[in-house]
């Protein structure tokens, strides 16, 4: 059997890149508006379907429709946020995320009222994977990876060192100063719904590339999103992709020792094992 | 005409029960104002209410006969007033040095200058500029907030209690810097519970009670008013024990 | 003389390489007063972290009343009768003055989950006597009037006199309090002192981290001097107020 | 009509109970269970399973099925005693989907993806279905009725403030002397042990349960009642279940005044229902309907 | 005459099964609205209504309970889920209305249903069965199954190895969790066994995830999958390459039969989704049984089901035509097979389709 590990490690990176797009937006949303998005569901959907209108209707090529992807999950995002969330947020972090169930379930049906609940796929050339020595990687899967870290690394500049980036985590942090101090946290806000979202929508469609969407595509994998956000430490942009890798690298290194049946329930064995010795993830917060 | 004026401001945080029931500050340009009261006489509520934090229910305020009331926040502070609030005066999870350069978000061109300056000014907070302010103790945590305030160059200032939790040297430090900024041609509005050296330092001085003005005059006359000696400066004479 | 109620030996930690104590050490006697003072900075509030359990200690031993408490946890710490108070007001926000105040309260019974849900007869005598007691401790405070308010709707001062009014709701032996007077009005905070003065006996004893020297000078017999996280000095208040170093790294005037 | 009415009236009672298990955890301990239909599931095996395959009598199984979901809610919040917030989020959702998937592949214990048929609901044998849906209706709102009274109580008393305080700080919870750790393991197996009681009504009610009645959509659908009834106060848990029901069931009826749709189309359009109309009154009344207001002391007023 | 005939549609609308409840449910309303056109039922009108089972047991009691007690259905039809089947029945025998089901769970039918249940899908054990004769028959010799946890997983794998066993075959097996969005690890684990048949368990959107990894990965060897999982909707997802060459078997509609001329035009489809095909009989069938009896509660369909279903009456692919035929007798053929059931309410003498794909599209292979 562990002859195979290998091929799981690679496995298992592929699928880490794949959630860490959609998890560092849901981290960037958290790590400013101070809530976990459970909306990021439906914008992952929401994404996939967009880039599918580009892709399949307008017959864009990938790379333009990963932009309008991009865009149209931003643009829901921030309207949505505007009509539903942000009302909410005074009223507590708490209050604010169940509401984001409530609205992944409009959005969610919006788009099955819209696209139906067949399956969809993109209309892109397939390519068989490459084998380096025994170990089998897809070409997709490496520009993706590529992708992931690209994104991972502006949007985590952007954040730390622009000035933007860091009002931005001003009204993370105290939203009251931050507007003593000249900034507007609405429109930070709007902001932060935006590029979230917006990488959620993309990494959306990413994610269904390699499958085929329908209206619940995001539904999928809100909880691997969410793991990953929170082993690597809620907020931090590096920590979401470290964690995406975490959960991808357990989900598939676990087939090792157990069923595959329960591949997500080991994937959650590794999150309590690591939040037991880090109680706010990897990369999290400082305790003391 | 003063600089920073508010007259007869009535506000409060819910319709229905108001704190402030008509009160007037004036400062005048270098000049310091102290603010002195009973706990929850209404002094931090009528500062957030000049900040555009508190709902003004009536009266005005303004600066430079300009009137500030019901603007939002970052348009008072866009007015040229910086507020240190009491509670919750730093971004905990920023650097130090990412707090000043919030502090000068607004006018981020000389921003570089200014958090050197601000370095120098208070040394101690130079040592911790990486660190994050929420492992600041209490008072060097005050003394950033106060750094935070001065990375804009503000017409109006106002000062919630900057010497709470300041050791004596230090507290003596923070107003000879607040002097030397009022010095330097703003309207410094001071809260303060440490009430004797804030009269020492202050041109002229409020007392405020149950939401109202109590009584108004030079810090000097204040301090030696036996009355207000018992009842708001703790029965001490000034410079017992120093 | 009394014994030691308090003693603390070779405290150190650090907070990802900054030394906020470094080995500091000192004694509480029983029935005393004693001050604790410092440059900003110097390590005071660590040292109640970590006498408190809030803030395990990574090296030396802190014995309260005869027995080490050395990481033990803030709750056992607190019942075996070592309250403090926080610098930094720390409430309940959704709780209100007079429930925070009971919440403080030793000894109820009613703080059990089975007797409060099939026994509530037996809390509500004792919730009685502790409601008359908070009462009693927010009028000394000024804090009637909004006795009623949500820890959040209180005044910055207001706070730090819940902060104070929470720390003697039990029955401690031992009483940390953390800068209690700094923004409260000085006529108060001379009431408190008083007070203070009033309660401290065989039984009920205070270490007093404050940077008001009138306070300091009013209250404590005994007054400590920390800096850079190590014991400074020791001695009565007059005895410090002229000790050379203290002067120079503290009060900051040249005698 | 009527037997439909007494349905969705047993229905409205196994949400309210599941609101109230939550309350005691979430609204009122502060510790956020995503993983309520794990325990709801524990509950619903443990009886459903003794009931059929052991045989023994009803109240034995629900009684059993309430301990074991007790049970597994003290071990969860004393695995995770040191994770706050968002972080026990996901833990506890893992743990409800951990238990959905032993539920669903440990065949030898629970019958797997098949489920569990032909459960015994009181007397079900010699009444008719109405007659069947009467009593039970009856049995459920009893046993609402009690759990709100006994959560009620526990609001109010001492113990309820403590738990408030933990949710506010621990840290200064721990200060004032309360043994957090030990009152949180208790609040959670309380709250757990409400859970398992829904399940066991649902069990019983239904006759039949399997691992698809344990996915999330059911966790959704709680955390919305509680919210939009009021977070931390039993009745507005109560309320808030009834209003999603309510909601849930109506948008049925709501349908026939719709124009001809797609399958796809009329069913998408009820859930967007649901949702805005959940969105609605979490605008309108942001703490809930009936929010939390702090308990009249148990002490004289004066 | 009183007011209209109701029948209940509880497919999934919503949640993993809603691929394919859209279909299944516009295919009994196409069935109704005909008869409605001609002239009705008894001389009166038929009236559909629809509920969303969510693919969720518990929604769908709730919306069973509905269907019951408030519209008075006098039949249920298009559960598809079996846990949800399972946890609907009871309601249906208690208050005496029929459910017709297209879950193959192998439990339904034994449930005490009082006859009460007509399932119109060969359970799950004659499939495989006969899936896994094609397999040898089709000269594999290293086999695999690979599908998500469902009520037939185990036992599928159970019958593959049987099969298999008689010819000598060896069969790698592997039951993963639905619902993921790659597949890789468990297609890699699959491959070590170097099989040359694989056999699929899941439904559509495993498959195509399924597909696409397998191709990718490189196999070269047979896939055989359900008509129902390598669907209409699988080949708008996937590449055709992808399919080339995979096969899928079903309970054999009559291609040629008026039946499935009927749902081909009802949907707009060239495929019929085996799922829809059932569905259309089930409308079908409950009316011709009403038709026969003479009286519309569920009671009658139960009673007069086996009458227009089976024997040597008339043959007839529509409620339409039999209904012409009546009182004379009838014996329905469906889009989805013959529809002749036996004492527990499954089908019989049911023949089997196989289908290969050809350059994108499903190509009839083998009848048996
Ligand atoms: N969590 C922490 N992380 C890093 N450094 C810390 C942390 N807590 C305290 N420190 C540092 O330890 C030193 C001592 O802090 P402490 O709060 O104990 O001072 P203090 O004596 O109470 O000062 P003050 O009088 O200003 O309240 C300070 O330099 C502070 O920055
Ligand atoms: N957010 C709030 N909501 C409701 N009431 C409040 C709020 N903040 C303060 N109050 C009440 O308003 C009154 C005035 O408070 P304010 O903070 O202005 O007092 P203060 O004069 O600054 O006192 P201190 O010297 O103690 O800081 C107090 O009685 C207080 O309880
Ligand atoms: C094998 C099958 C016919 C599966 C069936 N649709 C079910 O869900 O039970
Ligand atoms: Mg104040
Ligand atoms: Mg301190």
């Amino acid at each position: 059997m562990l002859d195979i590990l290998p091929q799981l490690l690679v496995n298992g990176i592929i699928t880490g890149t794949l959630l860490a797009i959609p998890a560092i937006g849901f981290t960037a949303i958290f790590a400013v508006l101070r809530f976990p998005n459970f909306a990021v569901a439906s914008h992952a959907t929401i994404g996939a379907f967009a880039g599918y209108a580009a892709n399949v209707w307008l017959g864009l090529p990938a790379e333009l429709s990963l932009v309008a992807a991009f865009l149209v999950a931003g643009l829901v995002g921030v309207v949505s946020d505007e009509i539903a969330l942000r009302p909410l947020r005074p009223y507590g972090a708490l209050t604010t995320a169940i509401a984001s169930i409530a609205l992944t379930i409009v959005l969610e049906n919006v788009v099955r009222l819209i696209f139906g609940n067949g399956l969809r796929g993109y209309d892109l050339p397939l390519v068989r994977d490459w084998r380096v020595w025994d170990i089998r990687i897809g070409p997709q899967q490496i520009e993706n990876f590529a992708l992931a870290l690209i994104l991972m690394a502006v949007v985590f500049a952007a954040l730390r060192f622009s000035r933007i980036g860091k009002a931005m985590r001003a009204v993370a942090d105290n939203p009251a100063l931050a507007e003593l101090k000249g900034i507007d946290p609405v429109r930070i806000g709007r902001l932060t719904a935006f590029f979230g979202m917006g990488l959620v929508g993309a990494g959306g469609m990413l994610l269904g590339l390699g499958t085929s969407i329908d209206p619940l595509t995001g539904f999928r994998f809100i909880l691997p999103i969410f793991a990953a956000a929170v082993v690597g430490g809620l907020g931090s942009i590096p920590g979401a992709a470290l964690g995406a890798m975490v959960v991808g690298l357990g989900e598939e290194v676990a087939l090792l020792v157990l069923s595959p049946a329960y591949k997500s329930a080991v994937g959650f064995m590794a999150i309590v094992l690591v939040l037991t010795f880090r109680p706010r993830g990897l990369l999290g917060e400082r305790a003391y | 005409m003063s600089l920073f004026e508010a007259r007869d401001v009535v506000a409060g945080y819910s319709p229905t029960d108001m704190i402030l029931k008509g009160v007037t500050v004036t400062a005048a340009v270098g000049e310091i104002v102290a603010i002195i009261g009973p706990n929850g006489a209404g002094k931090s509520t009528l500062l957030k209410s000049a900040a555009g934090q508190v709902h003004v229910a009536k009266g005005d305020i303004s600066i430079d006969g300009r009137k500030i009331t019901g603007l939002r926040p970052r348009d008072v502070a866009a007015a040229g007033v910086a507020y240190v609030p009491q509670e919750q005066n730093v971004f905990t999870t920023m650097t130090v040095r990412e707090n000043l350069e919030i502090g000068g978000y607004v006018d981020a061109a000389g921003s570089r200058d200014r958090i050197d300056a601000a370095l120098r000014r208070f040394p101690v907070l130079g040592e911790k500029a990486r660190d994050a302010a929420r492992t600041l103790s209490g008072g060097q945590r005050q003394l950033l907030a106060m750094a935070i305030a001065m990375m804009v160059a503000p017409r109006v200032l106002l000062l919630d209690e900057p010497s709470a939790g300041l050791s004596p040297v230090a507290a003596r430090d923070m107003f000879a810097t607040i002097r030397e900024i009022a010095d330097g041609g703003v309207a410094v509005v001071l809260v303060e519970q440490n009430a004797l050296d804030a009269l020492d330092l202050a041109d002229r001085a409020y007392i405020l009670a149950a939401g109202q003005n109590h009584t108004e005059g030079t810090g000097a006359d204040l301090a030696a008013d036996p009355d207000i000696r018992r009842t708001f400066l703790g029965g001490r004479q000034t410079g017992d024990q120093r | 003389m009394k014994t030691e109620l308090l003693k603390v030996r070779d405290v150190a930690r650090s907070f990802y390489g900054v030394h906020a104590l470094n080995g500091a050490g000192f004694d509480v006697r029983a029935g005393s007063i004693t001050g604790l003072i410092g440059p900003n900075g110097a390590g005071k509030t660590t040292m109640f972290n970590c006498i408190s359990g809030v803030i395990p200690p990574e090296s030396g031993r802190i014995e309260f009343d005869g027995t080490d408490i050395t990481g033990w946890s803030p709750d056992a710490i607190s019942r075996r009768g070592l309250v403090r108070t926080f610098q930094i007001a720390r409430g309940f926000p959704k709780l209100t003055v007079l429930e925070t105040l009971l919440l403080h309260g030793d000894d109820q019974p009613g703080e059990r989950l089975g007797i409060a849900l099939l026994r509530p007869g037996r809390a509500r005598e004792r919730e009685q006597e502790l409601t008359d007691r908070a009462h009693d401790i927010a009028r000394r405070l000024k804090l009637d009037h909004v006795i009623g308010n949500l820890s959040a709707d209180l005044s910055g001062g207001q706070k730090k006199l819940l902060e104070i009014g929470r720390a003697l709701m039990g029955r401690p032996k031992l009483v940390l309090l953390d800068e209690p007077v700094a923004g409260v009005n000085p006529s108060l905070g001379r009431d408190i002192a008083d007070r203070i003065r009033e309660l401290a006996g065989p039984d009920l004893s205070f270490l007093v981290v404050e940077h008001d020297m009138e306070i300091v000078a009013q209250l404590c017999d005994r007054v400590i001097v920390m800096a850079a996280g190590r014991h400074l000095t020791e001695g009565t208040f007059d005895e410090i107020m002229q000790d050379r170093t203290v002067q120079d790294a503290y009060l900051g005037r040249t005698a | 009509m009527l037997s439909y009415l007494l349905a969705t009236l047993t229905f409205a009672g196994i949400y309210g109970m599941l609101a109230l298990g939550l309350n005691v955890i979430w609204g009122m301990t502060g510790m956020i269970n995503l993983g309520l239909a794990g325990y709801f599931a524990v509950g619903a095996y443990a009886s459903a399973l003794l009931t059929t395959a052991a045989g023994l009598p009803i109240l034995v199984g629900a009684a059993i099925g309430i301990a074991a979901a007790a049970v597994t809610g003290a071990l969860t919040a004393r695995l995770t005693l040191k994770l706050r917030g968002d972080y026990l989020a996901i833990v506890t959702l893992g743990f409800g989907e951990l238990i959905r998937l032993i539920a669903a592949n440990e065949i030898w214990l629970t019958n797997g993806s098949d489920g569990i048929p032909g459960i015994p609901g009181p007397f079900r044998s010699s009444l008719s279905p109405l007659e069947f849906n009467a009593l039970f209706a009856a049995i459920t709102v009893f046993a609402v009725a009690f759990c709100w009274a006994l959560t009620e109580r526990l609001r109010r008393s001492p113990y309820g403030r403590a738990l408030r305080a933990i949710r506010e700080d621990e840290t200064a919870a721990a200060v004032a002397g309360k043994k957090v750790g030990a009152m949180k393991v208790q609040a959670f197996a309380l709250g757990a042990a409400l859970l398992g009681l829904a399940g066991v009504l649902y069990a019983h009610f239904t006759s039949y349960i399997a691992p698809d009645v344990f996915r999330p959509l059911l966790t959704i659908y709680i955390f919305l009642s509680l919210t939009a009834g009021g977070t931390g106060n039993p009745t507005g848990a109560v309320l808030g279940a009834v209003i999603v029901v309510v909601i849930l069931e109506g948008s049925r009826f709501a349908e026939a005044i719709l124009p001809a749709m797609s399958g796809a189309g009329a069913a998408a359009l009820r859930e967007i229902t649901i949702g805005v109309l959940l969105i609605v009154i979490m605008r309108l009344r942001p703490e809930g309907l009936l929010a939390e207001r702090p308990p009249k002391p148990l002490g004289a007023t004066r | 005459q009183e007011g209209a005939i109701r029948f209940g549609t509880l497919t999934p609308l919503t949640g993993t099964g809603g691929t394919y409840g859209p279909a299944m449910r516009d295919a009994v309303i196409g069935a109704v609205r005909a008869v409605n056109a001609n002239g009705g039922l008894l001389g009166r009108q038929i009236q559909i209504v629809s509920e969303d089972t969510q693919t969720s047991p518990e929604a769908a009691v709730r919306a069973a309970r509905k269907l019951i007690d408030v519209d008075g259905v006098a039949a249920i039809m298009g559960t598809w889920a079996s846990s949800v089947t399972t946890a609907v029945a009871p309601l249906c025998w208690e208050s005496k209305t029929m459910l017709f089901t297209v879950s193959g769970a192998d439990s339904i039918t034994q449930l005490p249903h009082q006859g009460f249940i007509a399932r119109t899908q060969p359970n799950s054990q004659l499939q495989i069965e006969v899936a896994s004769r094609f397999m040898v028959d089709q000269g594999g010799t290293s086999f695999a199954w690979i599908g998500p946890q469902t009520p037939f997983a185990q036992s599928s794998i159970d019958i593959l190895t049987a099969v298999a066993a008689e010819a000598g075959i060896e069969v790698e097996s592997l039951i993963y969790e639905a619902e993921k969005s790659t597949y890789r690890s468990e297609v890699d684990t699959i491959l070590r066994s170097d099989p040359d048949f694989i056999q699929l368990g899941g439904y559509a959107a495993d498959s195509t995830v399924l597909l696409r990894d397998l191709w990718q990965a490189g196999y070269e060897g047979m896939i055989i999958g359900p008509a129902y999982a390598v669907n209409d909707s699988v080949v708008e997802a996937l590449p055709a390459e992808v399919l080339e060459g995979v096969f899928t078997w079903e309970g054999a509609p009559a291609i040629d039969s008026e039946a499935y001329a009927n749902v081909q035009q009802i949907l707009g489809v060239e495929t019929v989704d085996p799922y829809s095909a059932q569905t259309y009989d089930h409308a079908n069938l409950a009316m011709l049984a009403i038709g026969k009896a003479g009286a519309s509660s569920g009671q009658a369909i139960h009673d007069h089901l086996r009458e227009i279903s089976q024997g040597s009456g008339q043959a007839t692919g529509s409620a339409v035509s039999g209904l012409g035929v009546l009182p004379g007798d009838v014996n329905y053929d469906g889009a989805s097979g013959p529809c002749d059931f036996d004492e527990i309410g499954d089908i019989t003498g049911t023949q089997f389709l196989f289908k290969r794909f050809e350059n994108g599209a499903p190509v009839e292979f083998e009848r048996v």
